[in-house]
């Protein structure tokens, strides 16, 4: 059992031979009336991604900056922010993939700003509570003795794509419809919705179509699909509501 | 004066444990008002990296059996569990798994609609229920979203708390400050149960999320419960590079390999029996002596490692089964997992130390309960088998949950609240660290602390290195990083971060004067200079209490009931 | 919540169709048609009740339409009724969810079924269609 | 009414607007259409009462289709309550207006009232 010397392990200490310019929207409302922007220089490997860059900038230039982040590996949905104009998962994209020497990060849109990058999800969380999001039957607290109910892997199919949603709100900063409407419910809490009016085990469809059928429901999605194109995940939101709306309109059931 | 504002119960962590405990204690009493207090928001904690499996007896008709499951965990700790909180969770789990099954929980299923199961490291039956390779995901949205149905459940998300307030004997209230605001307040309580998860980022390469910094450990022990068995770390033997991240065990359950520079599955040499699935202890112990005799390779970062070779799986089998680090590995590392080996090499993963409970969860101070991976009532011992800590976060969140509710049933406070206590607390967080003076910037030293501890006490130990690694950490101690520079209130994290720097040190101090102490080698501790285990010496645990000065370190005395310790082979 | 606290892209957010595919483009020709049909239809009534007032006033209506900027307008109510005519059929199918895929597990990288051909080549025939039927139209009326 | 409701009647309304249409348009179509714009064929058109009745539906149909557009356009919009009661108020008003006054032209024109 030899030397420690192979346990040094510090990806990070390789020299880094490229720099590019990472521009933050700095802005926090309770002081300033206006986001502005400042540029940092940052190294940066193949490897390293937009959060990388942040946090470098964070721990090093500016300590200040607001970013939250939590498992650096897109599933705990807490990095979500504009880069270069788009919304994305920072701990996802990875710089070289930009293609771009000048990386620019703002807030996403459509969530109230608490400071630089960082948005409030108070509503996003509420809206999802709102349209019941677990199994709702009479029997779903077991007693002893109790085993599972039984489903296939195809019925598990029909939601499992739902069922990945991360919560990260990148859906609803981009919808078109939530850009304008503030009451809309969005395509994140529609498709939880249809996650579970599409699980085997749930008896609650009615009650989940009568909440989501409202004027700032269902409806006030146009299929501008956009939410899809921007999740992270593969949740698709845009299939989701649109099949719900299919048990509504009389083409499903 | 602090504002306050009150609870009946008081859950500090919001991973798979906190989740559990909200709702059994919802469940059990609609009455009390429940606040589940957080520093990152609800579906962000830890637990939802969790990737490969929650292990219970499902299939009693086909074999497994309570009894095989509660001895390979024993065996697994290398006979430092206790016996009678492994038959707890052992025989409780699997009416857990048929109940987050009742919940929504997206469990992959067998051909015939019964929840499915996979090998995972140390098991003699497939019994890590799984769901794809997002176990910990799909089971944070089960609680999260069950916890939707009831409305006594307050979430308090992005709350950092900082101390546990009590008068001597019994729990009366945290401190905490809300982050979007920057307001800092007491929360009054009658009950609290600690949830806060590992503290795995005291190591630089880790599998944590880089929320899971030590503050929780940090804060009950400040308030004077013990931190136990601390120098129990576990190594993964697949962190993928460079990012660290996770490719789950049961990428091994489903049947990948290892590999050395010679192209051999080495395991053999060390595991001939379990080979590749054997515990991870001896599977990173195995991984680093290959490396260390030059059977590594180099990898592009300048980091030794081996490879993991799951190209005989399939791509239909690895997106089926294992998406997630499908995914991982062609992000992060432009790797295809069925066209490309993988490189990886032993990562910080689990601790099996933390608060110590009894086989209640209950911890030494009357009101306060730990649950889940903060906690350490002493189930996995000296090394956790793989799914089996999700297993833990879910029984013992429900157990503290439903008994934190009954002892607020009967409880009544009439002690006048200390005040005292909190400005005292106030002073030492904003006079100490926000309002602090120094030059030095602290996430460098919080660097330096975290590659120390990956030096040093990494899987194998000896005295020197770790002896050095503490009189570094004492060193980078007193250097002058106590300072905020961030001067705003709202969503300060440098004032957060430099707290979380400041819990470091304690329980790093822990962990190597816990790996000092312990002249011998068990489970995740292996020690160069004590190559074996020594059951005369040290068939016990390690309590350390809060000194200003140094720890106390205590011994505790381990339960064994049915399993005599004998010589671990696989 | 007001709209800046809430950091709303507004109507700039909602109306700008360049950054998301065509899909988007679709939305925004989707409610622009449908507003100028609007805007026509109640135009059209207001026209056509000349007639009311006897030969005189219609022919002066009509002379007043068939002029080159009347054409002009007519072609482009042309186009946007079958924009809005094709598209608004594609969208109720896919509103009934239609034609949007089926769900399932998906692979990384993740393509969305939603955002699938069928709907890209309906979307592009609409403009395709509307575009010939504006040039018919145009040949028509100026044709004579 | 629900808004299930409201936009059933949309999406119908446009169906049948679908077929409607086409053969209003057809129908200038089926002549020369500087023709068929003529007074008296547009007069004879009025008088042929299938033929009038169809107008009369396609307007009160693309009336609805129409101005719920425009509802529906607005309340995404702005919200609020009384904005909201205003929109809806405000489009059923102006919906009721086109219904009335392209009625009153497609009905005394047919009844020969010119
Ligand atoms: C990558 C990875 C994969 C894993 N895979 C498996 C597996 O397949 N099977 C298995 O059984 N186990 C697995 N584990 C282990 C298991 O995931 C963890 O032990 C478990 O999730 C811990 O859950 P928890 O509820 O105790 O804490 P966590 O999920 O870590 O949550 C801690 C909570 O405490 C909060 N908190 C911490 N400090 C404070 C503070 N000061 N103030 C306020 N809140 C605070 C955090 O915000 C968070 O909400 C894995 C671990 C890792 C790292
Ligand atoms: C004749 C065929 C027509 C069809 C098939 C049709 C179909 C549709 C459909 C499906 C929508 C809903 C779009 C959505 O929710 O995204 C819609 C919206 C609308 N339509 Fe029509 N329509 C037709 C004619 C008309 C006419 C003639 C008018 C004008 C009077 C009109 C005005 C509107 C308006 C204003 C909207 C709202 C725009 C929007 O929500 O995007 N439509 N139409
Ligand atoms: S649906 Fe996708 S984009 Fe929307 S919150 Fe969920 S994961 Fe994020
Ligand atoms: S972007 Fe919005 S409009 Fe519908 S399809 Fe997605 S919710
Ligand atoms: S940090 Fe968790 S999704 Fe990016």
């Amino acid at each position: 059992m030899a030397a420690q010397s192979t346990q040094i392990s510090k990806p990070t200490s390789i020299p880094a031979s490229k720099y590019v310019t990472l521009r933050i929207s700095k802005f926090n409302p309770k002081k300033e009336s206006s986001p502005k922007f400042i540029d940092f220089k940052v190294p940066y490997q193949k490897w390293t991604t937009v959060l990388d860059a942040i946090l470098h900038v964070k721990q090093n230039l500016d300590h200040s900056i607001g970013v939250r982040y939590s498992c650096r590996q897109a599933s705990c949905g807490s990095c979500g922010m504009k880069i270069n104009g788009r919304p994305a998962l920072a701990c996802f994209t990875k710089i070289i993939e930009l293609n771009s020497d000048v990386i620019t990060v703002e807030p996403m849109n459509n969530f109230p700003i608490i400071r630089d990058l960082v948005v409030g999800f108070e509503r996003m969380f509420s809206t999802h509570k709102k349209i019941k999001p677990y199994i709702i039957r009479e029997d779903s607290e077991i007693t002893p003795g109790t085993k599972e109910f039984l489903q296939t892997p195809e019925e598990v199919e029909k939601y499992i794509q739902f069922s990945n949603c991360i919560k990260c709100g990148l859906c609803n900063s981009v919808c078109p419809t939530m850009a304008t409407d503030s009451s809309f419910v969005g395509p994140q809490a529609l498709a939880q919705a249809y996650r579970y009016i599409a699980d085997t085990r749930d008896k609650g469809k009615k009650d989940r179509l009568k909440i989501i059928d409202d004027s700032h429901g269902i409806w006030r999605c146009h299929f501008a699909g956009s939410c899809s194109q921007v999740c992270p995940k593969g949740v698709d939101p845009a299939m989701g509501i649109q099949l719900l709306r299919g048990y509504l309109l009389g083409f499903r059931s | 004066m602090v504002d306050s504002i009150e609870y009946d119960l008081l859950i500090v962590g919001s991973g798979l444990a906190g989740l559990r405990a909200a709702i059994a204690a919802a469940k059990k009493s609609s009455k009390l008002k429940i606040a589940v207090i957080s520093k990152v928001q609800v579906m962000r904690s830890h637990s939802v990296s969790a990737e490969g499996g929650t292990a219970a007896v499902l299939f009693e008709e086909e074999g497994d059996t309570i009894e095989s499951h509660i001895y390979d965990t024993i065996k697994g700790s290398d006979f430092l569990a206790d016996q009678d909180v492994v038959v707890r969770l052992c025989k409780e789990m699997p009416q857990e798994i048929y109940q987050l099954e009742h919940w929504g929980m997206p469990w992959s299923r067998r051909k015939d609609g019964k929840i499915g199961q996979r090998m995972f490291g140390g098991y003699s039956f497939a019994r890590a229920s799984y769901a794809a390779d997002k176990v910990g995901f799909y089971e944070m949205q089960t609680l999260y979203d069950t916890c939707q149905k009831f409305e006594n459940i307050e979430f308090f998300n992005e709350w950092f708390t900082t101390s546990i307030i009590h008068d001597g004997q019994r729990f009366l209230a945290v401190t905490a400050i809300e982050l979007s605001s920057g307001n800092f307040m007491a929360i009054k309580g009658k009950a609290l149960i600690i949830a806060t998860g590992g503290a795995g980022r005291i190591y630089s390469y880790s599998t944590y999320a880089l929320s899971s910094t030590p503050d929780g450990l940090d804060m009950a022990y400040r308030a004077g419960m013990a931190l136990k068995d601390m120098e129990f770390v576990q190594f993964h033997p697949t962190g993928i590079l460079p990012s660290g991240i996770l490719i789950t065990e049961g990428a091994r359950g489903e049947g990948g390999y290892l590999l050395n520079n010679k192209e051999e599955r080495f395991m053999k040499k060390y595991a001939a029996g379990k080979m590749e699935l054997a515990p991870r202890d001896i599977v990173c112990r195995a991984m680093m002596t290959e490396m260390n005799d030059g059977r590594g390779f180099d990898h592009e970062t300048g980091v030794r490692c081996l490879k993991l070779d799951l190209r005989h799986l399939g791509d239909s089998l690895i997106k089926e089964k294992l998406g997630a680090i499908r995914e991982i590995s062609i992000k992060f590392s432009g790797l295809d997992p069925s066209q490309e080996l993988l490189d990886v090499r032993p990562v910080c993963h689990y601790m099996m130390g933390g608060i110590h409970t009894n086989i209640d969860g209950a911890t030494e101070l009357q009101g306060v309960w730990a649950a889940g991976e903060a906690a350490c009532n002493s189930t996995h011992g000296a090394n956790r088998l793989g799914a089996n800590s999700t297993s833990e976060c879910i029984v013992w969140g429900r157990i503290t949950g439903e008994l934190a509710v009954d002892y607020i049933q009967k409880t009544q406070i009439t002690t006048p609240f200390p005040h005292h206590l909190v400005e005292a607390e106030s002073k030492r967080i904003y006079d100490g660290i926000f309002r602090g003076n120094g030059d030095v910037n602290p996430y460098e030293i919080r660097q330096q602390l975290t590659d120390t501890l990956t030096d040093k006490a990494h899987v194998y130990r000896n005295e020197a290195g770790l002896v050095e690694g503490l009189k570094k950490i004492r060193e980078l101690k007193n250097k002058a990083w106590k300072h905020v520079d961030d001067k705003a209130k709202e969503y300060n994290t440098n004032f957060t971060n430099v707290m979380e720097l400041d819990s470091m040190f304690r329980v790093a101090e822990v962990v190597l004067i816990g790996a000092i102490n312990r002249k011998e080698s068990r489970g995740g501790h292996a020690r160069t200079d004590y190559p074996t285990r020594d059951d005369s010496n040290f068939l016990h645990h390690t309590l350390a209490y809060y000194d200003p000065k140094e720890p106390i370190m205590k011994k505790h005395p381990v339960t064994i009931t049915t399993y005599k310790p004998v010589e671990r082979k696989y | 919540m007001t709209r800046v606290e809430e950091n709303k892209e507004g109507i700039k957010g909602m109306a700008n169709p360049t950054r998301y595919g065509i899909e988007r483009v679709a939305y925004l020709l989707m409610r622009l048609t449908g507003l100028g049909l609007l805007v026509y239809f109640v135009a059209h009534i207001a026209e056509t009740s000349s007639i009311l007032q006897g030969k005189v006033a219609w022919d002066e209506m009509l002379a007043l339409t068939q002029t080159t900027g009347g054409h002009i307008i007519l072609a482009l109510v042309i186009g946007m009724c079958v924009f809005h005519t094709v598209n608004g059929i594609r969208v109720m199918l896919g509103h009934g969810g239609i034609g949007v895929g089926t769900p399932g597990r998906l692979d990384y990288p993740y393509k969305p079924p939603s955002q699938n051909a069928r709907h890209k080549i309906a979307i592009y025939s609409s403009i395709v269609l509307a575009a010939i039927a504006m040039m018919y139209g145009l040949a028509v009326m100026f044709g004579e | 009414m629900r808004e299930s409701v409201i936009m059933k009647i949309h999406y119908g309304t446009a169906l049948a607007a679908v077929a409607l249409v086409a053969v209003h348009v057809l129908f200038r179509l089926t002549q020369n259409f500087a023709e068929s714009l003529e007074y008296e064929s547009v007069i004879a058109n009025y008088q042929f009462l299938p033929y009038a009745g169809m107008l009369e539906i396609i307007l009160i149909l693309l009336s609805i289709h129409g101005f719920n557009g425009l509802r529906v356009i607005l309340i995404e919009l702005k919200q609020g309550r009384s904005f909201e009661k205003s929109v809806t108020y405000g489009c059923i008003g102006a919906m009721a207006l086109v219904i009335l006054y392209g009625s009153r032209t497609i009905f005394l024109t047919s009844m020969g009232m010119t």
